[in-house]
């Protein structure tokens, strides 16, 4: 069983998920609120990740950090290691591929906020970054939960990029997905097998929490 | 093993053509066996041509172990690695290999490939994997490329080809000999062997890329002595200087 | 201090300069429902963007220009919604803190629980928000907007959701506050009661146009068009028409019977033949049950005396509302529940105008809306 | 440029897609308005797939499609096909897998939707399932484009379990993401560059529409 | 038909049996903010769930009850929220053929158009639901809630968001309309105008307990303890003690002064030292400014007179309000505006309270509720 591999991704997941949370509602409470006709276009750019394969994505990010690029180079000279096939390197690779998994939920969920207290909070002095952070947000958490929940899934869940800038190197780049489809090339069945299972368990256990700690909020269904 | 004030074992990472899965690991398992100090090594194993373009973009790699010499050379011309790292280790041998239970019968060869109750053929992808591109050479010299388009079915490397057809997911595969010696695969299916000289012979090679630790070397050395050697002849690799009986 | 407004947006059409001194600081939005009360609320605090050609401006600072538009946040208005629009995420403290952040961090609570206190609220610190009460909500809701001390305030029906005693106390309270903090007010109320007791001037808008703005009694007093003085609750609005002038005094035929009457400013404008409507609140109609003879008077005391026939008694608290057929006109009047005892539908009543219950408004048919309006 | 290989990928986006908005909608609203204690349980299983490594959920489809397994081999004795390294192999893979970036973003959606709304239909004589469509679901609009965008963009992007259970079949299983892979690894990064930008502009065309149309209902900032 | 209700939940904790005959067929609910009127629909529509042992039953058909609960949308009960709860994404003639769906498909859009025309909202058929305005909405909700017709009205603040006029009629319209289909109809309202001009009965809820129940007019005049007097706007609540029983009447004294008068069921119930609250209506008390000498009067026209000081004077629209001090004792009367011309504050004035107008409350101090109130 690896658990070095299972280690890496819990820990790539995590720290996805922390700088998205920090990232989308900023850019979510951006595109949201503001009346200029461009941020379609830039709401759209945001959804690209989503849209393009992981394979896509990890072309252009080894394009872009590979030794041969100027950032690579840069990254290189300057840390004295590469950024592709490095933690760092599928840092930056999954905090573009999940951003729109964190802006979509945080946007539905903006979008459905009463508008009447965002203008409650207006008429109040507020301006729109302190009425996002104490209005919109609060009200958005089963949005934030969500981004979350969808954000830290997919990082653990990433395959096509971490397979392509990752290089599968064990306890660096080598996440839980990469090695089970190890084992199962390997015909190892069995480690396959626990692995998954592991997983599986913790998966649930973790989403039960979640979902059991957000459900305070739920509307249920009128006493029928 | 060491003690804790001992230092940090030597990290090699091993980057393999995916038709050494199983005769790699024990040669590994063997040669640290062999070793008085401690020596960490990771393998990779994959198809040939993903590691080339890995590596080609910084992968930290030590030693490259290719299905194929061209994939090697490759590495030195671009300047990963010195000209006189190059070595040879074995030459790759192909099977059509079916499992028990399938409607092949893998005894005809590529030729049974087109009889009709075959309705899947997995294989290593061409584009990237040199069994994949060997197999496709043996079945376009056989004659038979064009009846089995259709039921062509590419893993992303030989290991991955081989998978599809022991999950019984595909009724037969063009596969290394190598892995269908391997002990999860012995006992589950039969083979024959593809003629060596149906398709452009594997030469299969490795490099010790610049920068590696010395270790990587050693690794290398053992691979091409006669202790390497023999385990690789269990998995029926030819040695290197194999020319043809 | 001057709110000089001039706005349309949807039904709005509206131009209204609103004097605001500090020792009468409340000004009433009177009108019907859907006249655009709150719209213009809106367009004042900013919340509503109005047509170009809108102005908006306190003193000499223009909030919506031809050139400028501040945004609400910066505008210092406090804005209590119809719809109360608290916080449901933060408790009735936070929600009444929330705009005090331009206060020094020490004195916010003290000043969240004197505007709780104030609009009698204080009670309700510890109650989750989303669980208060219509009318709980409401007090809330005005404590937040009055914990701030803006320099302008807009209240949309600020006591709408409360129990007569309730909203009796509040009332006073609230003047009081006002009055103390002399904070210029635009509110809007559907109670005229409440606009009287409140408002030291009223504007009244009907179908997006203000058709009336002045001192309160003034306005309660002399309606300018019909349409204000049927928002004003003016009960009965008898159309008729001048049938002759006589020196100062007006004869005029409404229905079946006449009245002579003195015009509030002198005959002057009034000639034969010109429509008129006659307007007498219902609290005004005496109503005996003694059958004295038709009459048309012409003194002050009495305009005009006629038979009736009741045609339906209502209780409403404090008095009873008749409905009367008064020689097929139906009017309305209201008598003491003492009185109504001996009163019931089908019986005959003798109903008596007095001369300075009567207004009179001009008729123009087709619109209404007074030049300069 | 392999356009098969594009035109397969909206295939079978498209086909995931409309699946999903046919069934999620109706899981979510189960799951959103059921007061029973377990839904938090059937929430986590739903979200799962979210969580599994594409490699994992293939491994399990792998065994459970492959001829050695009851069901595969019930599917291909009654097709005369094995369910493996087809389309419609790919599409049960696809559906399992993007379930939980339907159901997720509606669920959130339908949080938010007015609890009284719901308590309005209710008293006015109608069930869950018609309060579901007639209030629910359209109060949930944003939510509903959120999980469409997502499922579509998902399975457009999905990369693992293509790889392991697709076979690589041009026409059939060689999905876009598949394709610039190969392009990739075979040093061909011309091919996987220009089939990178096709996805990309049409992509982002399909992206901005989708969310001008969608603007409509967004509470823009109060006129600042 | 009966409707009997037994709840506890939150401040709730009411009983309440409902005679709901199709002849007067309107119960209100009256009470102050907060005291659980909301609650109690929400509970009788199963949109909450008292606690265990409440029960809730239209005649022999048991909704909450030990052993079963009827969903909401298995209760035949027309229900308007007080915040409307319309269909921001439906139209408004969706949002009142929403609940139609039992009617044949081509019945509908009649029903809901009677329904509309019904609660005058007519007009609005081609608004957007969001852009109604308060009134616009509440009028809409209102045809929503009555479309289908159902076996019992809820409705919460029905009116409470309309103008005056508006208000009078639709008073008037819903009454007739509850009248012809006879639905039984429980009615929160806070207006005790409208509670009188609707209500058959009415139920007074303070503090969560059913203070009285009964016909409205006697429940009017007769309120049974203390917080229903105050909450049926009895201005004026004077603590007073009986000082002797002389045969049938009592002598009363209130702060400085004292009455005779005659208890209600005679002076049975009440002796020597008892404590009692002494209840008078502001309008009925008459204000004279003549200045005539304190007097205290055992016949039935005149219990009291009294010399006081006016405190302040406020419009109220038909009547002026006076604050008055008599004699240490703060009073309240409200005079028709043609009499308070006549007066300002600090005036004196005569005070007399007719001997009908009082009204005497048995006051037991910690606990009020009247036993099996
Ligand atoms: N966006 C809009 N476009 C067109 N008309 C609108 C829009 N929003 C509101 N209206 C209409 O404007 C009118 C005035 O609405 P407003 O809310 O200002 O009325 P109000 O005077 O506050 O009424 P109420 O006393 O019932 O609250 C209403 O008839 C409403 O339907
Ligand atoms: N979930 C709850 N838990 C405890 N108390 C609650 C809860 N919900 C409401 N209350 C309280 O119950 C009381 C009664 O509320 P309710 O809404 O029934 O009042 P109401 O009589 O309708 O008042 P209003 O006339 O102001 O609308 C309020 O004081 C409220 O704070
Ligand atoms: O390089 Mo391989 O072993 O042909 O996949
Ligand atoms: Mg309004
Ligand atoms: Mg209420």
């Amino acid at each position: 069983m690896d658990w070095d591999a299972v280690e890496l991704s819990l820990r790539l997941a995590g720290a996805t998920t922390l700088i998205l949370l920090l990232v989308a509602p900023m850019l979510a409470g951006w595109l949201a609120f503001s009346r200029r006709r461009w941020t379609v276009v830039v709401e759209a750019v945001v959804a690209l990740p989503l849209v393009l394969p992981p394979t896509v994505l990890g072309f252009y990010l080894l394009v872009a950090l590979g030794t041969q690029s100027p950032v690579g180079q840069w990254w290189a000279e300057t840390t004295g290691r590469p950024l592709a096939f490095t933690f760092t390197g599928l840092l930056i690779a999954s905090v573009l591929h999940s951003l729109p998994f964190a802006v979509q939920p945080l946007l539905a969920a903006f979008a459905s906020v009463d508008r009447r207290l965002v203008e409650a909070s207006t008429v109040l002095g507020r301006g729109w970054w302190s009425t996002l952070l104490r209005v919109v947000l609060p009200l958005s958490r089963h949005g934030v939960v969500t981004a979350a929940v969808l954000t830290f899934a997919h990082t653990i869940g990433e395959f096509g990029v971490v397979l392509m800038v990752g290089g599968n190197i064990p306890g660096e780049t080598r996440t839980v997905a990469i090695s089970i489809y190890d084992s199962v090339q390997a015909f190892d069945y069995a480690t396959a097998g626990r692995t998954s299972l592991v997983l599986l368990v913790f998966s649930l256990l973790v989403l039960v929490v979640t979902y059991a700690l957000n459900r305070g909020g739920r509307p249920a269904w009128p006493q029928g | 093993g060491a003690d804790a004030t001992a230092e940090p074992a030597t990290q090699i990472h091993i980057a393999a053509a995916s038709d050494l899965q199983f005769a790699l690991d024990e040669v590994i398992r063997v040669a640290e066996q062999d070793r008085a100090d401690d020596l960490s090594v990771s393998v990779t194993y994959g198809s040939s041509g993903t590691f080339v373009q890995q590596i080609a973009n910084g992968a930290p790699v030590d030693l490259y172990l290719s299905a194929d010499q061209d994939y090697a050379e490759q590495l030195i011309e671009d300047g990963h690695a010195d000209e006189d790292s190059l070595f040879r280790y074995a030459v790759g041998r192909m099977v059509v290999w079916a499992p028990e239970d399938s409607p092949a019968d893998p005894d005809q060869g590529l030729a049974g490939l087109t009889a009709e109750s075959v309705d899947t053929v997995a294989l290593a992808n061409p584009e990237h994997a040199p069994y994949g591109a060997a197999a496709v050479a043996a079945l376009e010299d056989a004659g038979v490329y064009e009846d089995v388009s259709d039921k062509l079915v590419r893993g992303e490397n030989i290991a991955q080809a081989a998978e599809f057809v022991r999950s019984g997911n595909a009724d037969v595969g063009v596969l290394a000999l190598s892995l269908a010696r391997a002990p999860e695969m012995r006992d589950e299916g039969s083979y024959a062997e593809v003629p060596l000289e149906s398709f452009p012979r594997l030469n299969q090679a490795g490099v010790v890329l610049a920068e590696a630790p010395a270790e990587a070397e050693e690794l290398a050395s053992y691979l091409q002595s006669s202790d390497g050697q023999a385990i690789l002849a269990d998995y029926g690799f030819y040695p290197p200087e194999w020319d043809g009986d | 201090m001057t709110l000089a407004v001039r706005l349309r947006r949807h039904v709005l059409d509206a131009e209204l300069e609103v004097q605001l001194d500090p020792t009468g600081p409340v000004t009433v939005l009177f009108g019907p429902s859907g006249a655009g009360k709150t719209t213009l609320l809106r367009c004042v605090a900013g919340l509503d963007r109005p047509e170009p050609g809108s102005r908006v401006a306190l003193d000499d600072q223009e909030w919506t220009g031809a050139r400028q538009y501040v945004p609400p946040q910066h505008r210092p208005v406090g804005y209590l919604f119809q719809e109360h629009a608290l916080f449901p995420h933060l408790s009735v403290l936070g929600n009444v803190s929330y705009g005090l952040h331009r206060l020094p961090r020490a004195q916010r609570p003290r000043r969240a629980a004197e505007a709780l206190a104030a609009t009698r609220a204080g009670h309700l610190v510890d109650t989750p928000t989303p669980r208060l009460s219509g009318g709980e909500g409401q007090r809330v809701a005005l404590a937040r907007a009055l914990a701030p001390e803006p320099r302008l305030l807009l209240l949309d029906e600020p006591l709408s959701a409360l129990d007569t005693p309730t909203r009796l106390r509040l009332r006073g309270d609230l003047r009081d506050i006002l009055l103390r903090l002399g904070t210029p007010t635009l509110m809007v109320t559907h109670d005229l009661g409440e606009a009287l007791a409140m408002g030291d001037r009223i504007a009244v808008l009907v179908d997006g146009r203000v058709h009336q703005h002045g001192p309160a009694r003034g306005v309660f007093a002399r309606p300018a068009t019909v349409s204000a003085a049927r928002a004003l609750g003016m009960d009965n609005l008898l159309p008729g028409h001048v049938t002759s002038t006589i020196g100062d005094q007006l004869e005029i035929s409404v229905g079946a019977w006449s009245m002579r009457t003195n015009p509030p400013s002198g005959a002057a404008g009034y000639g034969a033949g010109d429509a008129v409507m006659v307007g007498v609140r219902a609290e005004e109609i005496c109503v005996t049950a003694d059958t004295e003879p038709d009459a048309r008077v012409g003194d002050a005391a009495c305009v005009v005396r006629q038979r009736a026939t009741v045609t339906a008694v209502t209780p409403e608290g404090s008095r009873h509302r008749l409905e009367l057929d008064v020689h097929g006109v139906p009017m309305v009047a209201t008598v003491a529940n003492r009185d109504a005892v001996a009163l019931c539908a089908g019986q005959r009543v003798s109903v008596t105008v007095p001369g300075d219950a009567v207004h009179l408004i001009p008729h123009h048919q087709p619109s209404e809306v007074p030049p300069g309006g």
